[in-house]
C-alpha cells in the first residue's frame, strides 16, 4: 500500500467517523464535506479524474451546502440537549459492525486481491462524452428526467403549505 | 500500487460507518448523511473495480458512478425537502418520534 | 529573440529542474510552479489594493491613500504590517476550530484554481484534461468556507451575510458555468490550454478570440456579470453590505485572518478573471497580429489588469442591488440568456461562415436580450431620477 | 428530390412556432396571437398546396407514388441497426389530407376570432389550437409509425386541453378527463401493435425503399406467421392498431368520450371533434391499410381484420344514429352524427378500400365543420342556449346561418345530385352492396342513412322553423354565458344589456360558413361515378369523364334506392316535427308519446355510461375493497397471528411449567413471550428499525452466498 493511499484512507475514515459521531450537526456536515473531498482524492488516485472533479463539484459544492441549509432550516444548528444516539443504538452498532465483519471476511477470502491493475490508461473527457451521447443516451435522458422530477418534487414538498 | 483489497476494505468500512450512523443517530438529517456515505462507499467500489477490471477502456464504472452521483444529488434534494416538510409539521427531526405509520 | 523572451520562464524552469535527479524532477517542477504562483499573485494583490483604493478615490472625488511612500504606493506594505501586528480576537461563543479553519479554506481553493490557467505559452502550472471542471469544482469549496466563517462567528450579521453569500453564489454559479459551456462546446475540450490554442489564429489583423463572435460577446458579458457576483463584489456585495450587516461573514475576524479573507477574495477575483481571459479573450495571445512579438505572459497580465480595472470601475459606479433584484436577475435574465446563448453558439457552429451567419446570430442574441429585459422591467414604474446634490 | 419533399416538415413547423410564440405572449395580446395563428396556418395552406401540386405532378402508382425523406433521429447502441430513423412521406393520401386539414383549420381559426373574441384566455386558446394544427399536420406527413404515434398523442393532449378549456366548469374538466382516459385505452393497444410490429419487422418506417414496414418484404414476413385463431401476425397487428383508431375515432365501444367532448368551445368541436382529429383514426387505418388488408397467398376472401373494421363501422353507424334521434342538445346531436359518420367511413374502408373511406372523410370534414360552426353561430346568436327545444324560428333572425346550415344538413343527409354527402355515402353503400361476405352491412348502412336524414330534419325544424321559444336572460345559460364573454361577473354584463332577440353573427363567423357551404356542394363532383377523379387520383390513375356510367343499371338502382331512403327520412321528419312545431320547451317529443320506453333508452344513450360506471368503475372498486380485505387479513393478520400463536404457546407452556415442571423454565417462557412481543413490534413505524432489518438481511444474504459458494 502506498503512503498516499494510507494518508487519504485515514483522512476519509476519520472524517466519516466524525461525521457520524459528532454532537453538533454543522460539524457533522463539515466533516462529511471532508469525507467527500477525501473520496474525490481517492478517485484521482485511481485515474478517474473526471469523476473526482464531478464528485467535488456535486458533493462538496452542492450536497454539503444543501445539508447545511437543511440543518439551519430545521434549527439543528444548536447542539441537542438529549443524547444524540437513539435509544437502541447498541443494536444498530452491532449490526453495522457485523456487516463490516462479513464484508471484510469476504474480501479477505476472495481471489480478487490477486487482480493487478492494467497499466495506467488515460481516460479523456471526450471519450466519456462520446460514450454518454451514444451508448448511454437513454440512461442520460432518464437521469435528466429524474433530476427534473426531483427538482419539482423537492420544491413542492418543501413549499409552505397554504393556510386553509 | 495499492492492491484492490485495500480499496474494497476502505469502501466496506465507509459503508459500515454510514450504516452505523443511519441506524443509531436520532436526527433525520444525520440518517440521510449516513445513507449518503453508503452511496459514496458504493461509488468507490465501482471505481476500484473499474480500475482493476479487465477492460477499463469500456468506462462502465465511470459512467455508472456519474449516473450514481446524479441520482444521489436528486435523492439528497428530495430527502432533505422531506425532512424539512416533516419538521414543519411535527417540529422535530427526531426519527424516533416520527412513528405515525406504526402498525 | 522574441521567442527567447517568450519562453524565458519555461526554459528557466527546465534548466533548474535539470539539476535534480530524474525521479524527483516532476516534484521539483511542480514545486517551482507553485512557488512562482505563490510569489506572483500575492504581489499582484498588493498592487491591486492600492490601485483600487486610488481609483475609487478618484471616482469619488478624493485623493485616496497618499501618505505612505511616494504618492502612497507603499500603503499595502503598511496595511500588511498592520494586519500582522494586530491582536487576533476570537469571540468567546465562537466555534474556535471552524473559526480558525474558515479563512484557510477560502484561500487554498483560490490558489488551486489559479494553477490550471495558462499564464503564457506553455505556462500552465498543471495541464489537465478536465481543467475547467477542476476550476469550478475547486471554486465550489469557497461557498463552504464562507458558510464556515459566517456560522462559526455566532453573530447574527455574519450568519445573515453567509446565507446571503451562499444563496448568491449558488444562483450565479449556474449562469457562470452555462456561459462557459458555449466555449467548451465550441472547442470540444475542457482543457484551458486547448481552449487558448483554439483562439490563436488571426484573420487579417484581428485575432480569433471568441469575444469577437455574437455568442462570445454575449457569453463574455454574462460571464463577467456572474464573475462579479461570484466574487461578491459591488454591485453584488450584499453579503458584506456595510450599511446593512456591517461586514457580513467576516465581521468577527481581525488581524491576519481578516487579511487572509481579503487575500482570498482578491485571488479568487484574479482566478475568475483569468478564466474569463482564457475562455473569451484568447488567453495569452496578442490582440493584434503584428503585436505577437511581445511575450505572451505580458499579454495575460495586461488583460488581467484591464479586467480588474473594469471591475474597480464598476464598483465605483453602480449602487448595490436588493436581494430580490439579485435573485430575479439571476433566474429570470441570466439563466435564460445563458441557455439561449448555448443555442446561438450551436447555430453559429452549424452555419456557413459569412455575413448571414453574423446577422442571424446577432439577432438571436439581441432579440431575447430585449425580450427578457422588458420582462424583467415589467410592472416597475420608476420615477425619473433626480440628483439633489450632484449639480 | 423536390424541395417540398425535403422540407415537408415546414408545414407543421409553422403552426408549432406560432403556438410557441403565442404561449409566450401575454393574455391581452389578442391581435398578436390570432393574427400569428392565422398567418401561420395560411402559410401551411400555401405549402400544402405546393405539396399537393407536387403529388399531382408525380407520376407512378402504387409504391412508386411515394416521395419519402428519411433521416436518423438518434442512436441507441453502436451498430447501424440501432439508429432510430424517422422521416416524412408525400403521397396522394398525404397531399389530400394536408390540404383538407390546413384549409379547414384556417377557416376555423378565422371563425374563432369572432367566436372567442370576448374570452379572457383568448391567447391560450390560439396557442392550443395552433399546437393542435401542428400535431395534426405532423401526423399526416409522418413516414414512421413512431412519429405518427408521437403526433397522435399530441393531438390527444391538445384535445384534452381544449375540451377542458373552460376548466372551471366541473363538467368540462370531467369531459376532458374522460376523453383523455378513454382514448388512452385505444392508444395502449396501438402502442402494443407498434411494439409488435417493430419486433417483427425491425423498422417503424412506412416506406423505406423496400425496407419499410408497409412494403412487400415486410408484409411477406408478417403474413407468413399465424397467431391465435389462425389469424396472421399482420392481422393481429392491424387489429391492435385499429383499436387505437377505435379510441380516437369514437367507434363503439369507445365512443363515450366524443359526445361529452362537446363541453369544449364550439370551434374546437368543429375542428377537432368533427373534421380532423377524430378522422385521424380513419386516416390511420387508411395509412396502414396494407397491413390491415394483408393476407397470405393461400387465403381466399377478405382479410379478417378488414371484416372487423367493417362490422365495427357498421354497428357504430347505426348505433350512434339511433341515439342521435332522441337528443336535445344541438351539439350533442351533431356529435352522435359524427360518431355515426365515422362509422360509415370505417365501413367504407372495410368494404371498399382507402379511396371510398377517404372520400367520405374529406366531404364529411367540410360539411360537418360547417354544421358545427353553424351550430356555434346559433349558440352565439342565442346567447349560449344549446337546447333545441328552446330555440325555434331562427330562420328570420339569422338568414345566412340558416342558409348555410341547411346546405350542410342536406349534404349530411345525402340529398341527391347536388350535395357532396350523397356521392360519398352512395359510394360506400355501393361497395357495401358488392361486398362478398355479407349483405347486412348494406341494409344496416341504408337504415343508418335513413336515420341520419330523420334526425337532421328534426333538428333543423326545431331550431329554425316554427315560433321562437327563446327566453333570453334565463338563468340556466347565464353561467356559460359569463364564461364565453370574458368571464366577467354577471353584474358587469347584465342581461338587460342583451338584445331582446337573437342576432346574426359577425362576418368573421359567417364568411367561413359561406366558404364551407360552397365546398360542401362542389366537393361531391370530384368523386361521382361519372367522373371518379378522387378515387383514381388516390390510386394514381387518370380519370375520364363518362356520363354513361351513371346510367348503368346497378349504379342507377342504387342511387334511386338511396334517394328514396333519404326522402323518406326527411319526409318522416317533416311529418312528425315540421307540420306543427312544438309550442313550448317542456312539451313531450312526438316519439316519446308513442314509445316512451324506447325513446328513454335512446335519450340515455343505451345507458352505456352507466354500464361502464357499473362495470369498470364498480368492479375496480370491488376489487380494491377485496384487496384491502386481503391486506388486512394477510399483512396485519399474519403478523398478529404469529404473535398470538407464540403468545398462546408461551402461555400454555407457562401454565404447564407452573403446574408440572419446576420454576426453572419460567425464565425461558418469559423469553419466548418477550420474543413474541418483539415480533409484533416489527412494525413500529420507526425508520431505523426497518433499516436494521435490512442490515441483518444483508448479513444473512452475504453469509448465505459465502456458504453457497463453498457448498
Amino acid at each position: 500500500m502506498s503512503a498516499s493511499f494510507i494518508i487519504l484512507a485515514a483522512i476519509t475514515i476519520a472524517s466519516a467517523v466524525a461525521a457520524m459521531t459528532l454532537r453538533h450537526l454543522v460539524h457533522c456536515a463539515l466533516a462529511l464535506a471532508i469525507t467527500f473531498a477525501g473520496l474525490a482524492a481517492l478517485y484521482l488516485q485511481l485515474d478517474a479524474q473526471f469523476v473526482g472533479f464531478a464528485q467535488v463539484l456535486v458533493y462538496v459544492g452542492a450536497v454539503a451546502i444543501l445539508i447545511v441549509f437543511a440543518i439551519l432550516l430545521t434549527r439543528g444548528s444548536e447542539a441537542p440537549q438529549q443524547s444524540i444516539f437513539s435509544s437502541s443504538w447498541a443494536v444498530g452498532g452491532i449490526i453495522a459492525a457485523a456487516v463490516f465483519a462479513v464484508l471484510a471476511v469476504m474480501i479477505r477470502k476472495s481471489r480478487l486481491s490477486e487482480l493487478v491493475a492494467p497499466a495506467g490508461t488515460t481516460t479523456t473527457v471526450r471519450e466519456i462524452g462520446d460514450r454518454l451521447m451514444t451508448t448511454y443516451i437513454l440512461p442520460l435522458e432518464v437521469v435528466g428526467l429524474l433530476l427534473t422530477a426531483a427538482l419539482i418534487g423537492a420544491v413542492i414538498i418543501a413549499m409552505k403549505e397554504e393556510p386553509k | 500500487m495499492t492492491p484492490l483489497a485495500g480499496y474494497l476494505l476502505l469502501s466496506s468500512f465507509l459503508f459500515a460507518i454510514g450504516l452505523a450512523g443511519a441506524l443509531t443517530r436520532r436526527n433525520g438529517i444525520l440518517v440521510l448523511i449516513g445513507i449518503e456515505l453508503m452511496l459514496n462507499a458504493a461509488n468507490l467500489n465501482f471505481i476500484a473495480f473499474w480500475r482493476f477490471g479487465p477492460n477499463p477502456e469500456m468506462l462502465k464504472g465511470i459512467i455508472f458512478v456519474l449516473f450514481s452521483i446524479g441520482v444521489a444529488a436528486a435523492e439528497a434534494a428530495v430527502g432533505l425537502a422531506l425532512i424539512i416538510a416533516i419538521y414543519r409539521h411535527y417540529r422535530t427531526t427526531n426519527v424516533e418520534k416520527m412513528n405515525s405509520m406504526k402498525g | 529573440m522574441s521567442d527567447t523572451l517568450d519562453q524565458l520562464f519555461v526554459n528557466l524552469k527546465a534548466w533548474l529542474v535539470g539539476f535534480a535527479p530524474l525521479e524527483w524532477q516532476s516534484l521539483i517542477s511542480a514545486i517551482i510552479s507553485v512557488a512562482a504562483l505563490l510569489a506572483v499573485f500575492p504581489g499582484l494583490f498588493a498592487v491591486t489594493t492600492i490601485l483600487e483604493r486610488k481609483g475609487l478615490g478618484r471616482i469619488q472625488n478624493r485623493y485616496g491613500p497618499n501618505r505612505v511612500g511616494p504618492f502612497g504606493i507603499l500603503q499595502p506594505v503598511a496595511d500588511g504590517l498592520k494586519a500582522m501586528t494586530k491582536e487576533d480576537i476570537v469571540p468567546r461563543a465562537a466555534d474556535h476550530v471552524v473559526h480558525f479553519i474558515a479563512p484557510l479554506v477560502l484561500v487554498i481553493p483560490a490558489f488551486l484554481a489559479l494553477a490550471v490557467l495558462p499564464i503564457g505559452r506553455g505556462m500552465a502550472a498543471i495541464d489537465i484534461d478536465a481543467g475547467i471542471l477542476f476550476f469550478f469544482a475547486v471554486g465550489a469549496a469557497t461557498e463552504l468556507a464562507v458558510f464556515m466563517a459566517g456560522w462559526s462567528s455566532r453573530n447574527k450579521y455574519s450568519l445573515l451575510g453567509a446565507m446571503r453569500a451562499i444563496a448568491q453564489m449558488i444562483s450565479y454559479e449556474v449562469p457562470l458555468i452555462l456561459s462557459s459551456v458555449t466555449v467548451i462546446m465550441f472547442v470540444g475540450s475542457l482543457s484551458p490550454v486547448r481552449i487558448v490554442y483554439a483562439q490563436t489564429g488571426y484573420s487579417g489583423i484581428l485575432p480569433h478570440w471568441f469575444l469577437l463572435t455574437p455568442w462570445g460577446l454575449a457569453g463574455f458579458i454574462l460571464f463577467m456579470i456572474s464573475a462579479t457576483a461570484e466574487s461578491n463584489r459591488s454591485p453584488f456585495d450584499l453579503p458584506e453590505g456595510e450599511s446593512e450587516i456591517i461586514a457580513g461573514y467576516y465581521i468577527e475576524y481581525s488581524g491576519f485572518k481578516f487579511a487572509l479573507f481579503f487575500l482570498g477574495e482578491y485571488i479568487g477575483m484574479f482566478a475568475i478573471c483569468g478564466l474569463g481571459i482564457t475562455l473569451f479573450l484568447g488567453g495569452w495571445t496578442a490582440p493584434l497580429s503584428f503585436l505577437t512579438g511581445i511575450p505572451s505572459y505580458l499579454w495575460f497580465f495586461l488583460k488581467l489588469f484591464s479586467l480588474v480595472a473594469l471591475l474597480i470601475w464598476v464598483r465605483g459606479t453602480l449602487p448595490r442591488l436588493r436581494m430580490d433584484q439579485l435573485m430575479n436577475f439571476a433566474w429570470k435574465f441570466m439563466l435564460p440568456m445563458a441557455l439561449i446563448n448555448i443555442g446561438v453558439a450551436a447555430t453559429w457552429h452549424f452555419m456557413e461562415p459569412g455575413l448571414i451567419r453574423w446577422l442571424i446570430c446577432s439577432l438571436l442574441v439581441v432579440g431575447p436580450y430585449f425580450g427578457l429585459g422588458r420582462g424583467l422591467a415589467q410592472g416597475k414604474h420608476l420615477a425619473k431620477r433626480t440628483y439633489q446634490y450632484a449639480e | 428530390m423536390l424541395w417540398i419533399v425535403k422540407n415537408l416538415w415546414l408545414i407543421p413547423a409553422l403552426p408549432l412556432v406560432a403556438a410557441g410564440l403565442s404561449a409566450l405572449a401575454k393574455q391581452p395580446c389578442k391581435k398578436f396571437a390570432s393574427s400569428l395563428a392565422i398567418l401561420s396556418m395560411a402559410g401551411a395552406l400555401v405549402l400544402s398546396c405546393i405539396a399537393f401540386k407536387a403529388a399531382l405532378a408525380h407520376s407512378g402508382s402504387g409504391e412508386a407514388a411515394n416521395q419519402i425523406f428519411n433521416f436518423r433521429w438518434f442512436q441507441f447502441g453502436a451498430s447501424e441497426a440501432d439508429w432510430v430513423r424517422i422521416g416524412w412521406l408525400l403521397n396522394r393520401l398525404t397531399a389530400v389530407m394536408l390540404v383538407m386539414v390546413s384549409f379547414v383549420s384556417l377557416l376555423i381559426f378565422i371563425y374563432s376570432t369572432g367566436y372567442m373574441a370576448h374570452d379572457e384566455n383568448f391567447t391560450r386558446f390560439f396557442c392550443f389550437l395552433s399546437l393542435f394544427a401542428a400535431a395534426m399536420l405532423g401526423l399526416i406527413i409522418a413516414n414512421s409509425l413512431l412519429l405518427f404515434f408521437i403526433c397522435w398523442e399530441l393531438v390527444g393532449l391538445t384535445s384534452y386541453l381544449l375540451i377542458g378549456f373552460w376548466y372551471h366548469k366541473p363538467s368540462a374538466a370531467a369531459a376532458a378527463k374522460k376523453a383523455f382516459i378513454t382514448t388512452r385505452i385505444g392508444d395502449l393497444a396501438f402502442l402494443l401493435g407498434m411494439v409488435w410490429l417493430y419486433a417483427q419487422t425491425g423498422t417503424l418506417l412506412f416506406y423505406d425503399q423496400g425496407h419499410g414496414c408497409l412494403e412487400q418484404s415486410a408484409l411477406a414476413t408478417l403474413t407468413a406467421q399465424t397467431t391465435v385463431f389462425r389469424l396472421t401476425v399482420a392481422g393481429g397487428i392491424g387489429l391492435l392498431i385499429f383499436l387505437g383508431a377505435v379510441g380516437k375515432s369514437g367507434q363503439v365501444p369507445l365512443h363515450v368520450w366524443l359526445p361529452d367532448a362537446m363541453e369544449g368551445p364550439t370551434p374546437v368541436s368543429a375542428l377537432i371533434h368533427a373534421a380532423t382529429m377524430v378522422a385521424a383514426g380513419v386516416f390511420l387505418v387508411a395509412r396502414v391499410y396494407p397491413i390491415v388488408s394483408a393476407s397470405p397467398d393461400w387465403f381466399v376472401g377478405v382479410a379478417p381484420a378488414l371484416k372487423v373494421v367493417t362490422w365495427v363501422g357498421v354497428i357504430t353507424a347505426v348505433f350512434a344514429a339511433t341515439i342521435a334521434v332522441a337528443q336535445n342538445d344541438i351539439k350533442r346531436i351533431l356529435a352522435y352524427s359524427t360518431v355515426s359518420q365515422l362509422g360509415f367511413m370505417m365501413m367504407g374502408l372495410g368494404v371498399g378500400g382507402v379511396a371510398v373511406g377517404m372520400f367520405h372523410l374529406i366531404t364529411h370534414a367540410f360539411f360537418k365543420a360547417l354544421l358545427f360552426m353553424g351550430a356555434g353561430s346559433v349558440i352565439h346568436g342565442c346567447h349560449e342556449e344549446q337546447d333545441i327545444r328552446c330555440m325555434g324560428g331562427l330562420r328570420k333572425f339569422m338568414p345566412v346561418t340558416f342558409a348555410t346550415y341547411a346546405i350542410g344538413m342536406m349534404a349530411l343527409c345525402g340529398v341527391p345530385l347536388f350535395f357532396s354527402g350523397f356521392w360519398s355515402k352512395d359510394e360506400i353503400l355501393h361497395h357495401a352492396h358488392l361486398w362478398s361476405v355479407s349483405r347486412w352491412p348494406f341494409y344496416l348502412g341504408a337504415f343508418g342513412a335513413f336515420l341520419t336524414a330523420f334526425y337532421m330534419t328534426r333538428q333543423v325544424f326545431h331550431v329554425f322553423f316554427g315560433n321562437c321559444r327563446l327566453e333570453l336572460g334565463r338563468t340556466t345559460g347565464s353561467e356559460q354565458h359569463t364564461v364565453a364573454h370574458g368571464g366577467e361577473p354577471a353584474s358587469e354584463h347584465p342581461h338587460s344589456e342583451l338584445p331582446p332577440q337573437p342576432h346574426e353573427s359577425p362576418a368573421s363567423m359567417t364568411l367561413p360558413l359561406v366558404i364551407l357551404a360552397v365546398f360542401s356542394i362542389l366537393l361531391g363532383f370530384i368523386g361521382t361515378p361519372a367522373w371518379p377523379w378522387f378515387q383514381k387520383f388516390l390510386e394514381g390513375q387518370v380519370a375520364t369523364m363518362n356520363m354513361s356510367r351513371l346510367a348503368e343499371p346497378e349504379v342507377l338502382h342504387l342511387m334511386l334506392v338511396s334517394s328514396v331512403i333519404v326522402f323518406i327520412g326527411i319526409g318522416l321528419g317533416w311529418w312528425l316535427y315540421g307540420r306543427k312545431s312544438i309550442a313550448n320547451a317542456n312539451e313531450l317529443d312526438v316519439l316519446e308519446r308513442v314509445r316512451p320506453d324506447i325513446f328513454h333508452l335512446l335519450r340515455n344513450k343505451y345507458y352505456i355510461d352507466e354500464i361502464y360506471e357499473w362495470a369498470f368503475v364498480g368492479l375496480n372498486k370491488r376489487w380494491a375493497q377485496a384487496c384491502a380485505i386481503l391486506d388486512d387479513l394477510i399483512v396485519s393478520g399474519l403478523v398478529h397471528l404469529i404473535a398470538y400463536v407464540i403468545v398462546g404457546l408461551s402461555w400454555i407452556s407457562k401454565t404447564v411449567d407452573d403446574e408440572v415442571v419446576n420454576k426453572g423454565f419460567d425464565e425461558g417462557c418469559h423469553g419466548v413471550s418477550t420474543g413474541a412481543g418483539w415480533l409484533s413490534r416489527l412494525q413500529d413505524g420507526r425508520v431505523q428499525n426497518y433499516l436494521r432489518v435490512i442490515g441483518v438481511a444483508l448479513i444473512v444474504l452475504v453469509l448465505f452466498l459465502l456458504w453457497g459458494c463453498k457448498g
